[in-house]
């Protein structure tokens, strides 16, 4: 299992130095950063501009720049912004970014998880009956909205018009009128995320609960099934121990790409929810052409789906034991 | 006379497919007697499965039972809650699949699933489950058992397995065992040691057994009466001998003739023309006519009953009597 | 005299073949080799022209990695196979388009399962057809001309032709196998479990059709098979294989009749008689077979012999000697006569 | 207990030379949800085959900018409502259909290219060259791809402000960076076409290797390629849609997407702007995927029951 990690690991490796190419490059197709930083600001002189780029170590060849960028991330470096907060560190930055990041996608993921399983099984063990109807129409309605689309009704409805939940923002700003939800920053918190949780729960479960469905359809039919029926075992047994194991095999590998997909999608969520994390920095960053903000959160993201791969890879070992003995 | 233990009435179990309506069971009679081994012959799409997992209920989607009586021990099964069909399921009547790759869960040890079975019907402890799973594995003649419950099925080969399957099947003895082609999977020198040994634990476990076969070489072995089925009917039912010598069923003939034999080699086969019928629109009348050589015109009108001959030895077939069948075999070695 | 001769000569002689699959496992970076699969173990054997031979064994004996090799569907680690006195192991491997494409054309290939040997996707016509598509340039009508003939000759009606094959059944489609494998009439037909995957009432059809076309093409057939009934019933000769290696090699009547190695005795000892009366005298083998990774050094069979087994069994694997009337036997015990 | 289903029910297609697209075709018919996706695609392809007849007013006009009317809520002049400089939403919506659809079509046949040809490649020829494509694949894979999209999307568009390369710049951006989900699935596929006995058995027959992959492996995969495709239309419209909705599309193109940016930032106050083109999101790609769903289970002739 050990040697099986260690691959695990070192095989993630040229996976991340090929995709820190491929960001790198892209803020780089245009040229020089500063020249196009620059271009709407008529004021700026020649000598300005070189300075600028000498600053930043952009006068040299590109394949050096990227090894220097390469020599500080493992330094845990990630540079310095252009322009936010006259050029903070990126790590501080993202630092104090990540955490609603972070805490949106997990409670999502989590919560997304603990409703899909037994949704899913529920909806595969009375196929075609009004409860499966329901849940597949659903989840296939879920597949199909846009995730922002998704946020703008759920605020409309939820913020607006029933006035239930705060229509965005992580916390409330106290001023002489506004306080804590019940006064506690905590509870006011868990108040915003709300709406955002919601919406992301609903948006990662509905592709799962669909897959579960039928991937426990699938093996309801197998053998091993009818032959724990035949033993006299009960359905919960039957049906929790015998088949959603094998059930959760092929569905584990697409949680894993959801989970990638939505944190790839955090800056459309964290906009339409105005959420102060890593995506909307990301899209603040981009209009600005920060581009060592921008090369810091694909990094942080990057990083966050392969440990997500590294995970469901590991959770397959655990569930399969064909794979664990190689 | 032996006490009957199970006899099926007018059984139909009906398929709602996209194609149509497949009629896999369709009226079929059958008895086990306590302790006897009933050989249920019959190729693919004949019933024999379906017979045997509707016998327990356990008739996959989208399967189901649609008439008859399954009485076991004098109650009808088909009346029963499936909470009461629980107690029955692997404690009186247990059930060995054919593939042994794919009736063991691949995913949990032999340990768990031996143990979940016995701990479903009997009052012990864990402890005293995993003792006496370890003595069930020593009874189906596994070596190591104590290292080999704690390995998954794929670690383990075919014979092995199939093993595991007996093992799990007479974990709270049973009385009647359902074995669907127990062997077919295997190899015949394996084959040859699972059958020895499926004979002996019946034996010693005093268990009636079906044991569901397309080979008439294994029934001839090990059965003490044979049902024929084609086409989700009954063709004729007697004592082995009786099958194997005195055959009044041109299928069940057909079924002798057609096997090349290793006692005797003949230049050409006895052939059944045609194939295996479609059993959405299966022939009127009797299901065999379009294949039978003997067929008149009213076996492609009617359906023959399952008809008495002589005792214990049943037919459908109109013609039974009048048609002389002589056995591959040879007629004068029986009596 | 001059034509006795040419029937007799033997049309497929396989020398010392050997076919060794490695196994890996993935190593940190690259997969690392460790273990080989001793599929087929140095075997010899001959076939005449015309005859029908029988391959032998339980699963995993390697009859059906000889009959790959033979069309180099595996390529063979070592060994030579001779065709029609050709070494075509070398042409195989070789660039010669022209003499690859004549062999395949002259040596075909029944698989086993019926199901899975025809292109889903593909018309009866298509499929029967392909051959000749590949290996002649025939127009079109003479084509169609030669397709209703194989039909025929398989048994399936004309409007079978502008079917597909999940419309047929087993026995149906392997007729179909059939008659594509002999649309470019081979020398030699591989017949790899033709029948294990049919039903018993339609065996029996599919096995007298082999036999009916090999008396009207006098095609030489291998047939493969673990059913020793069906070789009885198809076969001339018989080698039967245990591990990878040849145990015992005769004329079927005197297989059958006078069985002399171990295995060869249980084999047919296993194997149901359907007779109830019939006189059982089964030997039954304790054991399984063997890992093929790591195969006993001496006789194969030695793990689960009945003979009383020494030293020389354990050390030496035993060669495989003619002990008269062209049997074969290659086991210690029962070297001399 | 499948197989043995199998074998009853095959025995009932013997209707005459029913190849498996004529069955499938058959099957389709049947399906009703697909059916209904396919309706819902033709209303969309419609309305923008006539789209100048269809809308009331004219794709750059402003008639709510002029009355006074903006932010006008739905009413029988303007059917639903107008947005924040007076134009009608209706007729946006309708002009949206055709980018919707331009985007959707345009990018799927990149992606199904480029991820059908890696796909193929790799299946069919294994070894080396299979397992560089499956490096290059992966990384495609797990690279934060809306993040990248954005970039690209932004530099470009800052290399030329006038626009940048407009719709089909974002379409092209999709096709490059989603190709590699496909190319697996594709693989896959032709790799366990390739295990099949029939391909040995062409093999044996003499079949070049050109032979093999032309008649037997793509007859064999296409099924699964045209249900990708149609699944990739449907994740291609909603792509572009959040792209727009973050403000980096095309800016001079009318598309659902920005016509949503445009009108979150006043729900409150008008909610039939966001909600219409929305809605009409949601629609064609509910389209796109009920007939994908049908496709594929009318074409898997493993799906037999």
């Amino acid at each position: 299992m050990t040697r099986y990690i260690i691959r695990r690991l070192l095989y993630l490796i040229p996976l991340f130095l090929g995709i820190l190419i491929i960001v790198f490059a892209a803020t780089r197709v245009a040229g020089d950063p500063v020249r196009l930083m620059t271009a709407m600001n008529p004021h700026i002189t020649e000598e300005a501009r070189n300075n600028l780029t000498a600053y930043y170590g952009l006068d040299k060849p590109l394949w050096h720049q990227f090894l220097i960028y390469l020599a500080n991330l493992l330094k845990g470096d990630l540079g310095n912004s252009y322009v936010i907060r006259g050029g903070i560190e990126v790590t501080s930055l993202i630092g104090d970014y990540i955490w609603p990041t972070m805490l949106l996608q997990i409670v999502s993921i989590i919560l997304a998880l603990l409703i899909a399983i037994p949704v899913g099984v529920i909806s595969a063990r009375r196929k075609y009956s009004k409860t499966d109807v329901t849940v597949t129409t659903t989840s296939l309605l879920g597949t199909c909205i846009p995730i922002f689309y998704m946020g703008i009704i759920v605020i409309l409805i939820f913020a607006y018009y029933l006035g239930w939940f705060p229509a965005g923002g992580y916390v409330t700003v106290i001023s002489e009128s506004k306080d804590y939800f019940l006064g506690s920053r905590t509870l006011d918190i868990i108040w915003h995320m709300v709406l955002p949780v919601a919406v992301l729960t609903f948006a990662l479960l509905a592709p799962i609960v669909l897959l579960i469905r039928s991937s426990m359809l699938e093996v309801l039919k197998q053998d091993y099934v009818l032959a724990a029926r035949a033993n006299g075992l009960n359905d919960r047994k039957v049906v929790y121990k015998h088949a959603l194991r094998n059930a959760l095999i092929p569905v584990v590998t697409y949680v894993g790409i959801y989970f990638g997909a939505m944190l790839a999608g955090a800056p459309i969520t964290e906009t339409v929810f105005n959420w102060p994390g890593v995506g909307r920095l990301f899209v603040q960053a981009t209009n600005r052409l920060d581009f060592p903000v921008i090369m810091g959160i694909t990094v942080i993201i990057t990083l966050m789906t392969l440990i997500a791969n590294l995970i469901t890879d590991l959770t397959y070992g655990y569930i399969d034991p064909r794979i664990r003995v190689e | 006379m032996n006490k009957e233990l199970l006899r099926i009435e007018g059984l139909k179990t009906y398929f709602d497919t996209w194609a149509g309506i497949v009629k896999a069971v369709d009226g079929v009679d059958i008895e086990v007697i306590e302790g006897e081994t009933l050989g249920l012959v019959g190729e693919s799409g004949s019933g024999k499965s379906v017979t045997a997992l509707s016998i327990m209920r356990i008739v996959p989607s989208p399967g189901k039972i649609i008439e008859g009586k399954i009485i076991y021990k004098e109650e009808n099964l088909l009346e029963k809650s499936e909470k009461a069909l629980r107690e029955i399921r692997g404690k009186e009547i247990a059930y060995i699949f054919q593939d042994p790759s794919t009736s063991l869960n691949p995913v949990l040890t032999i340990a768990d699933q031996l143990l979940e079975v016995i701990l479903a019907h009997q009052e012990i402890s864990k402890k005293e489950a995993l003792e006496k799973a370890i003595e069930l594995l020593k009874l189906v003649e596994i070596p190591d058992p104590d290292v080999k419950i704690w390995n998954y099925p794929h670690q383990l080969s075919g014979g092995m397995k199939q093993r595991i399957a007996i093992a799990r099947a007479i974990a709270s003895q049973p009385n009647l065992l359902l074995a669907d082609e127990p062997t077919t999977n295997l190899d015949v020198t394996i084959q040859a040691q699972i059958l020895e040994l499926m004979q002996n634990l019946r034996k010693r476990l005093g268990m009636a057994m079906i044991l569901i076969t397309h080979d008439m070489g294994v029934v001839a072995d090990i059965a003490d009466r044979i049902t024929v089925l084609y086409a989700g009917r009954v063709c004729e039912s007697a004592d082995t001998k009786t099958i194997f010598y005195k055959a009044k069923h041109p299928y069940t003939q057909a079924l002798l003739t057609a096997v090349p034999s290793l006692a005797l080699r003949t230049d050409k086969l006895k052939v059944i023309p045609g194939n295996i019928p479609n059993l959405i629109e299966p022939p009127s009348g009797c299901r065999f006519h379009p294949r039978c050589e003997y067929a008149i015109e009213k076996c492609t009108e009617k359906i023959p009953e399952l008809i008495e001959i002589e005792p214990g030895h049943k037919v459908a077939c109109f013609r039974a009597l009048e048609i002389n069948l002589e056995s591959p075999l040879g007629g004068a070695k029986n009596n | 005299m001059e034509v006795q001769k040419i029937i007799n000569k033997e049309i497929l002689e396989v020398q010392n073949l050997v076919k060794h699959f490695p196994i890996y496992t993935r190593g940190i970076f690259l997969k690392k080799q460790v273990g080989l699969i001793h599929a087929v173990d140095d075997i010899s054997f001959s076939i005449k022209r015309g005859e029908t031979f029988g391959l032998v064994g339980e699963s995993g004996c390697g009859k059906t990695t000889t009959a790959r090799s033979i069309l180099y569907l595996d390529q063979p680690t070592s060994g030579k196979i001779n065709f029609e006195g050709k070494e075509i192991i070398t042409i195989f491997s070789s660039k010669n388009k022209e003499e690859k494409q004549k062999l395949r054309r002259k040596i075909q290939y029944v698989f086993q399962n019926p199901y899975a040997s025809l292109d889903p996707r593909m018309t009866v016509a298509d499929i029967i057809t392909e051959p000749l598509t590949i290996h002649t340039s025939l127009p079109k009508k003479e084509l169609y001309q030669k397709l209703y003939e194989l039909l025929e000759l398989v048994g399936l009606e004309p409007y079978h032709a502008e079917r597909y094959p999940h419309e047929f059944s087993g026995g149906q489609r392997q007729r179909i196998c059939i008659a594509r494998a002999l649309a470019v009439e081979p020398k030699l037909l591989i017949a790899d479990e033709p029948v294990a995957s049919l039903d018993v009432s339609v065996r029996a059809q599919i096995l007298n059709l082999l036999k009916d076309l090999q008396q009207k093409f006098n095609t030489t057939y291998l047939y493969i098979s673990h059913d020793l009934s069906t070789v009885r019933h198809l076969c001339n000769r018989v080698a039967v294989m245990y591990m990878g290696r040849i145990v015992e090699l005769a004329e079927t009547q005197e297989l059958f009749d006078s069985p002399l190695h171990p295995y060869t005795k249980a084999l047919l000892s296993s194997i149901p008689i359907p007779d109830p009366l019939a006189k059982k005298s089964r030997i039954i083998l304790p054991g399984e077979v063997p890992s093929p990774i790591n195969p006993p050094i001496g006789c194969r069979f030695e793990t689960r012999c009945i003979y009383k087994k020494d030293q020389n069994c354990i050390k030496y694997p035993p060669k495989l000697v003619h002990i008269g009337k062209g049997h074969f036997v290659a086991c210690e015990k029962t070297k001399k006569p | 207990m499948q197989k043995i289903l199998r074998e009853l029910i095959q025995e009932k297609n013997k209707t005459k030379g029913a190849s498996q697209w004529n069955i499938a075709w058959r099957r389709f018919k049947k399906n009703k949800t697909a059916l209904a996706g396919f309706f819902i695609i033709g209303i969309i392809i419609f309305m923008a085959a006539f789209d100048s007849l269809i809308a009331p007013y004219g794709p750059n006009t402003i008639p709510g900018f002029y009355s006074g009317e903006t932010r006008a809520p739905p009413s029988s002049k303007y059917l639903f409502g107008t947005d924040y400089v007076g134009h009608d939403v209706f007729s946006q919506v309708v002009y949206g259909a055709s980018s919707a659809l331009f985007v959707g079509f345009a990018a799927a046949l990149i992606v199904m290219l480029l991820a059908t040809v890696v796909g193929v490649v790799a299946g069919f020829y294994g070894g080396i060259v299979d397992n560089i494509l499956m490096r290059i694949t992966e990384i495609f894979l797990v690279i934060p791809f809306l993040l990248i999209l954005l970039v690209f999307l932004k530099v470009i568009t800052a290399l030329a402000p006038s626009g940048g390369g407009g719709l089909f710049m974002v379409t092209l951006m999709i096709g490059i960076f989603s190709w590699a989900a496909n190319a697996r699935i594709i693989r896959g596929e032709v790799l366990r076409v390739k295990e099949q006995e029939y391909i040995e058995a062409a093999t044996a027959l003499g079949a070049t290797k050109t032979r093999i992959m032309i008649r037997h492996i793509l007859p064999n995969v296409l099924h699964v390629i045209i249900v990708l495709t149609t699944l990739m239309i449907a994740t291609a419209i909603l792509v572009e849609a959040g792209i727009s909705f973050l403000g980096f599309g095309d800016p001079n193109a009318i598309t659902w997407g920005q016509q949503l940016q445009k009108a979150s930032e006043a729900v409150k106050e008008a909610w039939w702007e966001g909600v219409f083109p929305g809605l009409f999101i949601t629609l064609l790609v509910l389209g796109f995927t009920l007939l994908g769903n049908g496709l594929r289970d009318s074409l898997d002739p493993r799906l037999r029951e």
